[in-house]
């Protein structure tokens, strides 16, 4: 079972309350679900449309044909008519459209006509589309009902009364009319999971880290993870501060930091273009501190609302002069919680600033888990602060060591003073202008320290045939699609994918040579959401590994497994 | 017991007969009155010859980018509320690279000090014009004067409500150590514009120049009201006010931010058992 | 002729029944009433969706970046001071992110019309407070309400010595066309802040909430009394002024760059062979 | 004859008045001159030092070894004295210094009392000592006569007078006094030259390209350019503004050469960093712009004054979302001023940003050249604009063309409109959401344009043995010492220097295969002025390349002739 749902309508028509609904409804009836979204840069008109995937087995990507189209303007019917497998339905409202669409594939369901009717009001037609879906997949209703009450309860009984009548009013009609209706998701034995998407994954993992302070200007797709943290700032003791602009976001960060509690900022391209000052002065200042950065087309405000893998390179190199940092990026929301658990935990540990690269694909696809496994988690605090900095006879804070790692202690907790200092500075962080300091310095900060980072970088995941002739790899949000793309051609083909997640620095080739493992196979394809293969190149530069096949997309869109699929078929008749 | 040799740092690179010399030194006479010692204050600061200031005594620093110091400064308030932040910057560091934040750190009313050391001219880069020189100032850069109006850091802090916003003179140390006292003691935001001869650069606002302008306000001026205050902040010219021009009892940013409640987020235990109820949020 | 339909652009995306509609309508019947042809004005924008209004008209364009229309507006007038150049802005795009570079706009008296769309609220990213969002304001990331001072732009604007500081109301249309033209008669810079209901996301500020306050400044008004300027400039709550504030004669910048007296410089013809003569100083 | 001078002292002592007319005196007295200076980031105190190398042959680099230094104070004596050559002198002014050098190589010359004495007032004690370095070479006075003659004109005669008496009671009496006095630089065949260091280069460039504006914020090493260029406002038409911040300024720059007219700013790393997001706005909107960056040893303020070569990895990848840029890193200041009018044309041509890399090395450097050749500047007005402009029926600000170039035309000058949006946008400029216009957009900005601006890259400078077993390579600011290191090299062993004043995009392999020589070297050596490497990085990620050796400098120094030597002969014992 493997069905495809696609809501679509203009910005305002809801289409988020219906995809959601859905979403929650067939998690907890017991289903795998994948959902993205695709929307434009406007609050109302234009034409969003919200696309959910649902499976009795896991499943990591959208697909191209869809099953149950859920029309809520002529424009959804204009532009994706044509992705309707051979039994999908399209319905829709045909009198608010003023269009009833001809043929078995159209059902007309008066959404609003059924809402005012019941529910009392025709402002629920949405409650009513949303039952009728579920009507239409032969679904009972129930967790539907559950949702509803959930949802509503801040506005009273009432409210949820006539919700319910609502969404059973269109839950009937679907079931009565859709004569063409052979869905069968009716029953699967119900398993818990959970159901979250990237920004959510991103501010949990965050919460669960002991972020204590999240300072941030609003910036699609980044917002998501402010307003996460901000609906548990009491709970958590967290402060989210909304910044005057992103170069305050990073220095409140880098202040907080410094005064002892883990520090998050989170942004988009551009607004991080504006942090690059602020990031080099972590790195000579040795501030831990961690940067969810959301990628979306650029150049300048490009595509605010879409996709892309375009600012790798550009997080790589920047800011001025040089300085170690780590580039996490994620390729599910599971990994995001991980990940970020793990950014925090880097950052401390080696005092530099780490990245949560993301994309908007990433940010706004739901995908179920069994749970997070909270096990997993590391929270070890690597401050010398309270009775353990008051014992200390002496205090340095930029120390030469053994490692390169100086005590990161907390101002205030005892007589010494903590001293830094965005000038090169001595041991204690004071001005320095000779040779000789800077040396060593360079050395504390960046040379020694290198090495030990890279030993924390774990492997690229490698997936499919262990002896795979056609080798496709990738990094970031394509996690899913590559890995259902793999499965789909393994079918017929000697396949692996390989997949990294945690990008910069590359992995050691000890314990797993991938540069090896990709110089074997038959065929190499790197795949990325960019137009010059950052990727590629930054492998290029590490292992002097070429390529032989390049798949880039650079439209704003990601790819669906079909679409990835017809890219690949392309390369393989080269082999 | 502080005395004035707890506070003794690095030697001074300024210049000698620099107005900073007695900036610095109200600056530590000041914490010796008030009795805090080196770790319990953090001085934060920007790049500029102002901003150098930490290094010259002792105390929690944070050294930072040139016009930055406001939103570190605010990040570690956020962080601890308990540790008392001064922030030390120049007139090119705080009204020009700066100026946004200064704007909301004024809105925020965030209870940090900030000391502007206000020489009319970019020190440390060799003479350029700043927000507060001028208008005519001949630069290297600017050989036809200067045409910017001059900005009036009193006028905007008044415009803005800030909670506190007063100048002072560093030759007239004792006048300034009242002031730095002040602002020290007020609960909430407080910019001090201090009048600063830069022996080098600016051969126009020299100690003779501020010394036959300054006054110190009358004793029955009336800080509070704002009116007042915004005709004392024009006051510039053949006499320049210093003293508290203006003051207001807003309640400071870090008081009304709910979770600062249970004391500063750095002594706030982390409680990681709640994430396992945050997770069923999700199924 | 040019008529509205001169000005005819891009289907907006606003929102039905947002205040940005009749700004448009006010800004095109403006440029008709003064007969300017797309091709003559330049309009600079940041990302907002006041931003967007150039798109929904027709005109020399720069749609650049969040905060920073005001830098690129001035480099526009430098290098071609003949030609008329509007920003539009949003309350977040022009006292948010690009709050350093309103001062220093007004600071120069760079001779731009500067409209701000003033929603009280970021539209475009979906409700978050601006600087001019009024204080407790809940939003979804400041779920105990907006800490920080409300900005007064008028209050700025008179401290900073502004040329010409005006406020305008959308749904005051024919006002607001007023105040728009004497902006554009004005020789420097102009500030008209633009109340401008939000109807997805400022549920507050609704047309009725400005309509109730709203007025006209009194005829006898005199808004070259800088003091009087001062005073109305605090006015906002149950009254609110709409019309010109504050307004001086300080020459505009454009007049006081000794190298654009010979004409706009885009025009200057570039004379190569000087440089023989520079090449001479470092022998 | 190979002479090297250091004066040394406290800022503020007058050290670059003294090393500013020497320079010119020797260049006027017909040899070639190379200069350097090291300072600290204060205004008084402290340690200085300016460093001039006179030879009759062309030279463009220091040496390790001083012949004569002038110690302004004691710190010069305890920090040079152990640079000086076996016949080498130190003058001093014992009583001021009060410290008598013992031993023959310490000259004690009463700068404050003959300047009292002879000129009236002991302000003139640095004139005294530039006389006196003369005297102790040989050289007679004449020029150092015209040259106080012209820097005090506006002073009155009676200052001029003063001043030669000044000069002249210190060439006396160094020419009495010096008994070990064996420098032989009295005569020499008078050829005009130019002395010119890297900022005024820089500038000179952008006045000789039609530059009319340029918009700033102060900062070490950029600030020369701002200033010489305001200098020359009212001659050239050429409008300096200084901004409020580097963000202004990169804007003000964007507005100034969207208008119509040709626009540059300039900053250092942490400035540039500021400009980031600036930049991608000149990569959508397609707006030429030329940035001056001059690098200094980071992260964040790290050395304001001194020099490195550690932000080219920044620069290449800069700004988020793909867009093309062009970074030019000049060896001389000849090369900066040629550069500097290629970027000005390849920016217009290509409507693109473009670089001008430098450091604070070449920044201070002085150098003497015959002179610049004003044939090879190219001043082509790529613009529509009055007439041209005019006639067309119809205007698109980004039309495709076939080499994705489109017309740039001047707003004002004839009734169509010119719209360009940092969004996604279509040909006319306007704001646009769909993915084909998305991937045609990408195309012409992008890649259509790449390989025609690839094309326009000249091939790096080989120099030496065309089939050197030694091949040491480098970019920018370290030409002159690579130069002289392979001259002195080249003497015992076939080496030959790579180098690279045009660094991205890196040079077509056409003509000349650059990689396949280095290939072909039995040992290849990149040296950087960085601790990371970062143009071998380069190089490997475009051509595969991986150096044999690694020479790196990171303490804020630049080589010395002989330190560079010392460096390559470790690796020479590799072979
Ligand atoms: C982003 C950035 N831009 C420019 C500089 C160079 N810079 C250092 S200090 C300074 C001006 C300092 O002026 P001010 O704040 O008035 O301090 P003063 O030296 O006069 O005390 C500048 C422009 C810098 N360090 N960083
Ligand atoms: C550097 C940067 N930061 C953030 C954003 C995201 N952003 C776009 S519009 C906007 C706020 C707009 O608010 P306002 O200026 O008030 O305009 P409105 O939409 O309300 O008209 C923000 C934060 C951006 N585009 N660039
Ligand atoms: S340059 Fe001016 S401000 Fe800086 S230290 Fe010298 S006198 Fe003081
Ligand atoms: S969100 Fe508000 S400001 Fe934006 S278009 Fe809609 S109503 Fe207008
Ligand atoms: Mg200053
Ligand atoms: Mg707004």
């Amino acid at each position: 079972m493997d069905y495809s749902i696609k809501i679509g309508g203009e910005a305002g028509q809801g289409i988020q309350t219906i995809g959601d609904a859905l979403c929650r409804v067939f998690v907890r009836s017991g289903y795998h679900v994948f959902s993205h979204q695709d929307y434009e840069s406007r609050i109302r008109g234009g034409h969003n449309f919200y696309q959910i995937r649902l499976s009795n087995k896991p499943i990591s990507a959208s697909r191209n044909r869809i099953d149950i189209i859920v029309a809520l303007d002529r424009e959804s019917i204009n532009r994706h008519e044509h992705e309707l497998t051979t039994n999908g339905m399209i319905i829709h409202d045909a009198s608010a459209l003023r269009f009833n669409g001809e043929g078995a594939a159209f059902l007309d369901i008066p959404f609003e006509k059924l809402a005012f009717e019941h529910g009392g009001d025709k402002i629920m037609a949405n409650t009513v589309a949303t039952g009728a879906v579920l009507g239409m997949l032969g679904m009972e209703s129930g967790h539907l009902m559950e949702l509803i009450a959930g949802t509503f309860r801040h506005k009273g009984d009432d409210v949820v009364q006539a919700n319910k009548i609502a969404a059973n009013a269109g839950h009937q009609y679907a079931k009565q009319h859709c004569d063409r209706c052979a869905f069968a998701a009716a029953v699967n034995e119900v398993e818990k999971r959970m159901l979250i998407g990237g920004v959510e994954s991103i501010a949990l993992g965050a919460l669960a880290s002991g972020c204590r302070f999240y300072s941030a200007y609003p910036m699609t797709p980044s917002t998501g993870i402010m307003n996460f943290l901000a609906s548990k700032e009491n709970e958590y003791g967290v402060v989210v501060e909304q910044a005057e602009d992103e170069i305050a976001a990073i220095n409140m960060a880098l202040g907080a930091s410094y005064a002892g509690v883990r520090a998050m900022t989170g942004t988009s391209g551009g607004g991080f273009a504006l942090m690059v000052e602020g990031l080099s002065l972590a790195g000579m200042t040795e501030t831990p501190v961690v940067i969810a950065m959301g990628q979306r087309p650029g150049p300048a405000t490009g595509f605010p609302t879409r996709t892309e893998q375009g600012d790798l390179a550009f997080l790589i190199s920047a800011g001025h002069g040089e300085f170690p940092r780590v580039i996490f990026a994620p390729g599910s929301p599971g990994e995001a919680f991980y990940l970020t658990n793990k950014a925090f935990d880097i950052a401390e540990k080696y005092q530099i600033p780490v990245f949560i690269l993301f994309d908007t694909y990433l940010a706004d696809s739901q995908w179920t888990f069994d749970s997070f496994d909270l096990g997993r988690v590391r929270n070890i605090d690597y401050r010398l602060r309270g009775d353990a900095f008051k014992k200390l006879p002496d205090y340095k804070r930029h120390a030469f060591t053994e490692t390169g790692i100086s005590p990161l202690a907390v101002p205030g907790d005892a007589g010494h003073v903590v001293v830094v200092d965005s000038d090169e500075h001595d041991e204690e962080g004071h001005i320095v202008e000779d040779a000789a300091t800077r040396t060593r310095m360079v050395e504390k900060r960046l040379l020694m320290k290198r090495p030990l980072i890279k030993a924390e970088i774990a492997p690229p995941e490698l997936y499919g045939d262990q002896e795979a002739s056609v080798v496709l790899t990738g990094w970031g949000s394509t996690y899913g699609v590559m890995k259902e793309a793999v499965d789909e051609l393994a079918k017929s083909t000697s396949i692996a994918m390989l997949h990294f997640s945690e990008v910069f620095p590359l992995p050691n080739l000890e314990p797993f040579d991938y540069a090896a493992f990709l110089r074997k196979a038959m065929l190499s394809i790197c795949m990325e959401h960019n137009a010059t293969g950052q990727f590629s190149r930054l492998l290029r530069a590490e292992t002097g590994f070429e390529f032989d096949a390049l798949i880039h997309r650079y439209d704003g869109r990601p790819f669906t497994v079909e679409e990835l699929i017809g890219e690949i078929n392309g390369h393989l008749g080269n082999i | 017991m502080v005395t004035l040799e707890t506070f003794r740092g690095q030697t001074p690179a300024w210049c000698p007969g620099c107005g900073n010399f007695a900036i610095l030194k109200a600056f530590k006479d000041v914490m010796v009155e008030l009795q805090l010692e080196p770790h319990q204050i953090t001085v934060v600061s920007g790049i500029g010859q102002a901003a150098k200031l930490p290094h010259y005594t002792r105390c929690n620093t944070f050294n930072g980018l040139h016009g930055r110091a406001l939103p570190v400064a605010t990040g570690i308030r956020l962080a601890n509320h308990a540790m008392p932040v001064i922030v030390t910057t120049g007139d090119g560091d705080c009204y020009g690279e700066g100026g946004n934040h200064l704007m909301a750190a004024i809105r925020r009313n965030i209870n940090v000090k900030l000391f502007v050391h206000d020489n009319q001219i970019y020190g440390l880069t060799k003479g350029q014009p700043s927000p507060t020189t001028g208008e005519g100032t001949v630069a290297k850069n600017a050989p036809f004067g200067v045409i910017s109006g001059q900005f009036n850091p009193m006028a905007l802090a008044v415009a803005l409500d800030c909670g506190f916003a007063a100048r002072g003179f560093a030759a007239d140390t004792a006048h300034l150590e009242v002031v730095m006292k002040e602002a020290m003691n007020h609960t909430g935001f407080a910019l001090i514009d201090i009048l600063q001869p830069c022996v080098t650069f600016n051969k126009v606002n020299t100690y003779e120049w501020y010394r036959k302008r300054v006054y110190h306000i009358e004793p029955d001026y009336n800080p509070e009201d704002r009116m007042a205050a915004f005709s004392k902040s024009l006051e510039w010219g053949d006499r320049i006010p210093i003293g508290v021009i203006y003051r207001n009892n807003r309640p400071a940013f870090e008081e009304r931010v709910p979770m600062l409640a249970a004391g500063p987020l750095v002594h706030q235990a982390f409680d990681s058992s709640r994430i396992e109820g945050t997770l069923q949020e999700f199924f």
